[in-house]
């Protein structure tokens, strides 16, 4: 069976530009690819996950997705239930009988922290969640280790929205983290992050991107799922897709989006550096 | 820890989020307001706003002005107040069911039409908002300047709307009749009233103006349409006219209270990472209750609100 | 009979509630420029009558002739346009406003408000009507004498040429209903008509120049004033001889029930009421309380209720100190009944039916309920051996009590509060409102109980009413009692000096 | 038409009549669906192949009745949350809060009873702790009300976002397993999860103390002297006082005791369902409450129909969703519709008289 059936339940909107749009971009990417049927459902609430990956299981779909960390436990149960299917929880906690898949967090994390540390000019730099769990945790940590690789006096503050997509209110919080002189800002939303960028924008600060890409970002280093669940499907086409956790190092330059226009060459080379001094094994995270 | 209050740049900045976060609500609560004094409540503000952030979208989307937004945002308003108003008030449905009811036809709706109207989806809209008018002179005025006299129109609307319900409330005839029928509206029947009439034309005007709140947010704060962007301020708009005491000048210090806490529990929150941010973001919800509990004396709704009139019920 | 048109004529009225016909085939003509009184017992349809005139109810079938001709009224607005004003049975008040606010209340004007010009109108018309009302006050802090009479004002306010007066005098002190009456005769010299309902026999033969007699939602009979006298109206009203005067024998008086000693206590608003009041009922014995209205009667009695908290005194109850037994208490325990002077916001639960009602104040002990466990069948078969006895006019029991007449509603209150033999009876205006035969069977009651041993406190506005049944008489003026003398002593002068804070002279 | 055919034909009529009025729910369900055809077509979905796997969905499978029953539970337990106090003239919206405070309560209690208590005892005082947790959280707005008079409207909803918080907190602060993918405690021990009585679905003996804690109000109200005293607290505080009841203490009581129903909602979501606390766990099920309880008037018993019908909708609708790819904001939309269309039915009664006038008038024309 070469054709994988793929469904996936998603915490949010496919049209977020965020992480819910890169689950889906990643379904239609193995549409395109395989003339797969694909299914999603959107705003699955915490009471229905199991309900929804189970009803996708018993209508035949070969992968169900969960995506994101909180479908962990809903997942191990249906893939206890339904054996023939195969459940995948990008951004998972490692879980008995679920295929999960894992960006290494702090590397991302710290290459923008470079980045910034080659920019901010206050010495000063944010980021903005809506919810406090642990891959932002480790990237926060990878941002704040590669900032102060830069500036080693440097400041990173955090804050959180408790709302994923409030683009209102992640607009406010970014005005505030820049009036206390954040100037480089780290979104970790979905549609929320919008607001980040107007408010950057607006008032001379700038933004880097990890769930999210826009030409005003200096730079992103994606956790790219959408190319996630295209290895997950390609494997699972090769009958080797297995329960396990797949960790996705930064091992490539491409994981690195495109230098916005402002970035002078040389910080551009410190990010470079990084990334060789993470693939060297120079730099290592856990 | 307080710092941002004697720095005066960032006090004016904590200052400026606490307006914006404020003028949403204020237009809501002044909108809720006049529904409640004319005897209907209307829980469905929540709703109301989320169909005027639509409509501002759709207007300004479709039209590339926001003055249309702001039209078809009214409208949208205003057809969400004839519901409430046919069902709550001539069918005598209750009007809790009816707003809530609203609310979940809002956010379905909107979600589902802002797919079929907005290539790629409302979150990436780049519509044309309002600019900030500044007031000469006035807007220099250091801290104060830039927040009161350097906003765009809509904040001004949002003054003019409690200095307006205010009036009209209590300066004009046709207010003290509002009050009377949201009071009695069997005296208020029996002194000649059309109970009906007022209570349609109350909620009609109290809805466009919950909806002006939802026009605020898109054409002037995000200039694009999320789904569910009310995210809960119609209940703090409900919160802030019982605070308020259905008085539309202390409800308008409500808004502002609950816009300032929420503004400064963002500013708390990065200062103090050690403890749970959710602490610091339940504050405007804290003070609130104590703002409530504190207030001497109870205060007391309108008599009738929420009562559908019947005349020939005993 | 003069040639006078008729102002307003009612040809074949049916208005029905439900199932129920509240007014069936109502006939009726009103010359123009007379005052036409309707009589009728509680329930007989009398307020919905004026109601279906007044366009708030719209009659089922007839017609309605104004002036010769036909109208149909379907809203209040059109009868003041047709020149119809009505003074509400149930005031129809915003309490939260001021007088003069209520009183301009949907009258057309300069939208701004300016209620100047206004405020000295309400003045005059109040000194007009005897009486002294400050336009400001809210209304929820007025005596509701006071709010009678802003009904009142607010009708001749509108300058209607047709008044309808829905027991308009019910809680006006004697001196305000003799200036009312003065002024309703003014109008009528002027041209006016008026349509007054009442259940004061002597205010029909005073005043009135025809009425009509409804029963039933019919009209029973229609005559001439001149013509009849009170015992026929009397009798064609409740369809049966009522005895005006009660057999009134030597009271045999026991113990004290009921010793207060220097209490005080505010009212509502938090203004002292009461002021180190000091009182003694004994068992056996009617001990009437007279006072103008506002006096600290009410409060009075719900300090002995239960209801009111006092800041100083002592009250006793059967000897027992009551302090530390709620209202229920006293009844069970103490051994004392209490007749609230509001039935409706007081007295009763109007949304249950009459069966518990009848237990309002009982159910939750012994035999109505065991161990926290309601026991229906028991309430049921009380209710409606309690019904039966005390003549309540109902369909069954399972009635709601919302939907009877007020005559009917005093009664449930007096079967519940009379039925286990208390020893001390608190009655606050019980007969208001009441229809003649429902007062008579009140007043009897009540003698009753006297005879058995009974201490009775009767707190009444209607100065003839205390005379006729109270062995004793106590005055009250603000929150004191100021005379107290036997009933066989007492005259209307005497007491209308004390209840005006004036000393005896002797 | 002849005199004596009147006669016999207009009772036949009226019957009919009023057998359409009873049916009121069932064409106001038609009609919200109806107008939700609309959508579907505009979506580009096919309104009858969408409505099949909706009725299928809810009610018509197995599956589909074991989540039909398990969204039943938390929202019956809301309505009952509104319900009791609503009795009592108290308007509890914060129910959503009680909902997460009984959750957190259950949670700490699952997590550090000792663990040589046998299972079952256990999860009797999960739950105790769960409705205790709920009951004092309600407790609030009451005690406010009763010695303040507070709004209990607006402290309880406020209440409801403080409570949602505090949640965050301690899970962020304390509860939070380490190294979670997101904010939730440590799983509880597999003894306290709630049976299965459906196998392979998650439908949990929750359910079933949720009917039998409907039934138990349903007694409470109608044949106990607390139930009656409530109610009548709820008709008029005047005549409460008057009948010596203490209007303060039933409103905290009242309060408190729809408080616990929210409580075990909560505590039924852990042990029956996600076997941890979840941060944001529930999807509305306060305000879900409220529906619930005005759908049935105010009837517990009536409250378990108007649940099964709301769980019923969402399931169906959800499955409508994934059988036909409409768009999931469509079914958020429809169900709005559906609510507001039985709230209009709810409003229509049946008038005999006026029917038969109505007849009448027809045959006096015809
Ligand atoms: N709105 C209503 N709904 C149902 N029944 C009503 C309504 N209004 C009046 N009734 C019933 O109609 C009958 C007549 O009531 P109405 O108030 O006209 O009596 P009334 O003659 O004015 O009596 P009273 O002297 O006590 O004022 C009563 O039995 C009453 O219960
Ligand atoms: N409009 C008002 N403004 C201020 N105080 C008022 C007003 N109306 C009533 N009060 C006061 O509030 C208290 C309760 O009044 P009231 O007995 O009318 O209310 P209630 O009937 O118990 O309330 P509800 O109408 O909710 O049943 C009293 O102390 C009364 O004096
Ligand atoms: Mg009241
Ligand atoms: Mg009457």
């Amino acid at each position: 069976q070469d054709a994988p059936r793929v469904a996936a339940a998603l915490p949010g909107i496919v049209t977020d530009k965020a992480f819910n749009e890169n689950i889906y971009d990643g379904l239609v990417a193995i549409e395109d690819k395989y003339g797969s049927d694909i299914a999603y459902t959107e705003n699955v609430s915490q009471a229905t996950q199991v309900e929804v990956m189970s009803d996708y299981a018993r209508r035949g779909y070969d992968i169900v997705i969960g995506a994101g960390g909180e479908y962990t436990d809903a997942a191990e149960r249906v893939a206890e239930n339904f054996p023939e299917t195969t459940v995948v929880v990008p951004n998972g906690a490692p879980t008995p009988g679920v295929t999960t898949i894992n960006y290494n967090n702090p590397e991302f994390g710290y290459l923008l922290g470079v980045v910034a540390g080659g920019m901010s000019k206050t010495g000063v730099i944010a980021a903005l969640s809506a919810q406090k769990f642990a891959a932002f945790d480790n990237v926060v940590d990878g941002y704040r280790r590669g900032f102060q690789s830069v500036q080693p006096d440097g400041e990173v503050l955090v804050a959180y929205t408790n709302d994923w997509a409030d683009v209102a209110l992640a607009k406010e919080a970014a005005y505030n983290l820049i009036s206390k002189d954040a100037d480089v800002l780290m979104p970790y939303l979905d549609g929320a992050w919008v607001g980040v960028v107007q408010a950057a924008q607006e008032r001379g600060a700038h933004t880097v991107g990890i769930l999210h890409e826009s030409e005003s970002n200096l730079v992103s280093a994606r956790l790219d799922f959408a190319r996630a669940l295209m290895m997950a499907a390609d494997l699972y086409a090769e009958g080797k897709l297995e329960p396990k956790d797949y960790v996705i190092h930064l091992t490539q330059d491409e994981q690195l989006g495109d230098f916005n226009a402002i970035v002078p060459e040389e910080v551009q080379a410190m990010a470079r550096d990084a990334i060789q001094k993470i693939k060297s094994g120079e730099l290592t995270f856990d | 820890m307080f710092d941002f209050l004697t720095d005066a740049s960032q006090l004016a900045d904590v200052l400026g989020t606490a307006l914006r976060l404020s003028i949403p609500l204020i237009f809501a609560a002044m909108g809720g307001l006049l529904c409640e004094r004319s005897g209907v409540f209307n829980i469905a503000l929540e709703g109301q706003i989320l169909f005027g952030a639509f409509g501002a979208a759709v207007g300004a989307y479709y039209f590339g002005t926001p003055y249309m937004g702001l039209l078809i945002a009214i409208a949208f308003g205003a057809l969400s107040g004839v519901l409430l108003a046919v069902l709550g008030v001539t069918l005598r449905v209750n009007q809790i069911v009816v707003g809530i009811a609203i609310i979940l036809f809002a956010a379905g709706f909107t979600s589902f039409m802002s797919r079929l109207l907005f290539p790629g989806g409302g979150n990436s809209l780049k519509l044309n908002g309002f600019e900030n008018i500044d007031i000469p002179v006035l807007s220099d005025i250091p801290v104060l300047g830039p927040v009161l006299f350097s906003q765009n129109g809509l904040v001004y609307g949002a003054l003019f709307a409690v200095i307006a319900v205010h009036f009209v409330l209590f300066r004009t005839r046709v207010g003290m009749s509002i009050r009377a029928v949201g009071e009695s509206p069997a005296a208020a029947d029996a002194a000649g009233i059309h109970v009906f009439g007022l209570r349609y034309a109350c909620v009609i005007v109290g809805s466009s103006m919950a909806a002006l709140g939802g026009a605020y947010l898109v054409l002037t704060q995000v200039l694009l349409f999320s789904d569910n962007m009310s995210a809960g301020k119609g209940f703090i708009a409900l919160a802030a006219i019982v605070l308020g005491r259905w008085q539309p000048r202390i409800a308008f210090m409500a808004c502002l209270l609950f816009g300032f806490f929420d503004a400064v529990q963002l500013r708390l929150q990065f200062d103090q990472p050690e403890i749970p941010f959710q602490v610091f973001a339940a504050l405007p919800y804290l003070v609130a209750i104590l703002a409530l509990v504190g207030l001497m004396g109870q205060a007391n709704p309108p008599a009738s609100v929420g009562r559908p009139y019947d005349r020939e019920m005993r | 009979m003069t040639a006078a048109p008729d102002r307003l004529a009612l040809e074949g009225i049916v208005k029905q509630f439900g199932t129920f016909r509240a007014n069936d085939d109502v006939n009726l003509r009103i010359a123009k420029g007379s005052i036409h009184a309707i009589l009728g017992e509680n329930g007989a349809g009398k307020s919905t009558l004026m109601n279906v005139i007044y366009g708030l109810y719209e009659q089922d079938a007839g017609r309605i002739i104004s002036n010769g001709q036909e109208v149909r009224i379907t809203d209040p607005r059109e009868a003041m346009a047709l020149g119809i004003g009505m003074v509400h049975q149930h005031f129809k008040q915003v309490n939260t406003m001021s007088v003069v606010e209520n009183v301009v209340l949907g009258l057309p004007g300069k939208q701004i408000l300016d209620l100047d010009d206004d405020r000295r109108r309400v003045r005059e018309l109040a000194a007009e009507l005897g009486s002294e009302i400050d336009p400001d006050q809210p209304m929820w802090t007025l005596p509701i004498g006071t709010q009678q009479r802003v009904e009142i004002l607010k009708m001749l306010y509108r300058d209607a040429d047709l008044l309808i007066l829905d027991e308009p005098t019910s809680v006006l002190t004697p001196t305000e209903i003799r200036a009312f009456f003065d002024l309703l005769e003014k109008l009528r010299e002027s041209g006016r008509t008026i349509l007054l309902i009442t259940h004061k026999l002597d205010e029909v033969m005073d005043l009135a120049d025809r009425v009509t007699v409804m029963r039933l939602g019919r009209v029973e009979a229609e005559l001439e004033i001149a013509e009849t006298n009170p015992r026929e109206l009397a009798r064609v009203m409740v369809g049966r001889d009522v005895v005006f005067d009660v057999e009134h024998t030597a009271p045999k008086v026991g113990d004290p029930v009921l010793e207060i000693e220097g209490i005080s206590a505010v009212d509502n608003r938090g203004i002292g009421a009461l002021d180190g009041l000091s009182l003694t009922v004994r068992g056996g014995e009617i001990l009437g309380l007279v006072g103008i209205d506002g006096n600290g009667q009410g409060e009075l009695a719900e300090t002995i209720a239960g209801l009111r908290d006092i800041s100083k005194g002592r009250i006793s109850i059967c000897g027992q100190d009551a302090r530390g037994f709620d209202p229920a208490q006293r009844k069970s325990a103490l051994g004392m009944g209490y007749v609230p002077e509001d039935r409706q916001k007081v007295g009763l639960d109007l949304d249950s039916d009459i069966a518990f009602n009848m237990v309002l104040r009982s159910f939750r002990a012994p035999p109505f309920s065991r161990a926290g466990w309601i026991n229906f069948r028991k309430i049921r078969s009380h209710a409606e051996d309690l019904a039966g006895r005390y003549d309540v006019r109902m369909q069954n029991v399972s009635q709601r009590v919302r939907d009877l007449s007020g005559g009917n509603q005093q009664k449930i209150i007096l079967a519940r509060e009379i039925e286990d033999d208390p020893r001390l009876l608190v009655v606050a205006q019980p007969t208001k409102g009441l229809d003649v035969g429902a007062i008579e069977f009140v007043q009897r009651t009540l003698l009753a109980q006297r005879d058995r041993g009974t201490g009775v406190l009767y707190i009444s506005s209607e100065l003839e009413e205390l005379l006729l049944v109270a062995d004793r008489l106590a005055v009250i003026f603000k929150g004191r009692i100021v005379g107290e003398m036997p009933a066989s002593e007492a005259t209307s002068e005497k007491l209308g000096l004390l209840m005006t804070g004036k000393e005896l002279t002797t | 038409m002849s005199a004596e055919s009147q006669t016999t034909d207009a009772p036949r009529l009226l019957a009919a009549i009023r057998v359409l009025y009873m049916l009121k729910t069932v064409w106001a369900v038609i009609v919200a669906l109806l107008i939700g055809a609309i959508f579907i077509l505009l979506a580009g979905g096919d309104p009858i192949e969408g409505y099949t796997a909706l009725f299928k969905g809810a009610f018509l499978d197995y599956w589909g009745i074991g989540d039909t029953l398990v969204r039943m539970s938390p929202l019956l337990l809301a309505g009952l949350a509104v319900i009791i106090p609503l009795r009592a003239g108290l308007f509890n919206i914060g129910a959503e809060g009680q909902i997460y405070i009984g959750a957190l309560f259950a949670t700490i209690a699952a997590l550090y009873l000792p663990d040589v208590l046998p299972g079952f005892v256990r999860i009797i005082l999960c739950m105790v702790a769960g409705a205790l947790g709920g009951a004092l959280w309600a407790a609030i707005p009451g005690v406010l009300k009763a010695y303040r008079g507070t709004n209990e409207i607006i402290t309880s909803l406020l209440l409801s976002y403080v409570a949602i918080y505090l949640i965050g907190a301690v899970l962020h602060a304390w509860l939070i397993e380490p190294g979670a993918p997101y904010p939730y405690s440590r799983e509880i021990d597999r003894e306290l999860e709630l049976p299965i009585f459906m196998p392979r679905t998650q439908a949990h003996i929750g359910i079933m103390v949720a009917w039998a804690a409907a039934i138990l109000v349903g007694v409470m109200l109608w044949r106990t002297t607390l139930g009656q005293s409530i109610q009548v607290v709820g008709h008029n505080k005047h005549a409460s006082a008057y009948a010596g009841l203490s209007v303060k203490r039933l409103t905290v009581l009242s309060f408190a005791m729809g408080g616990s129903m929210g409580g075990l909602a909560g505590t039924f979501e852990v042990l029956g369902l996600k076997y941890r606390l979840f941060d944001h766990f529930s999807p509305g099920y306060g305000m879900q409450g409220i529906i619930v309880a005005f759908l049935a008037a105010l009837n517990p018993i009536g409250a378990i129909f108007a649940a099964i019908f709301l769980a019923g909708l969402q399931v169906g609708a959800g499955s409508m969703q994934r059988a036909t790819g409409i768009d999931t904001t469509m079914v958020a939309a429809l169900q709005g519709l559906v609510v507001l269309c039985v709230a209009v039915g709810l409003a229509f009664r049946f008038h005999p008289d006026r029917w038969r006038r109505r007849i009448a008038a027809w045959r006096g024309r015809g």
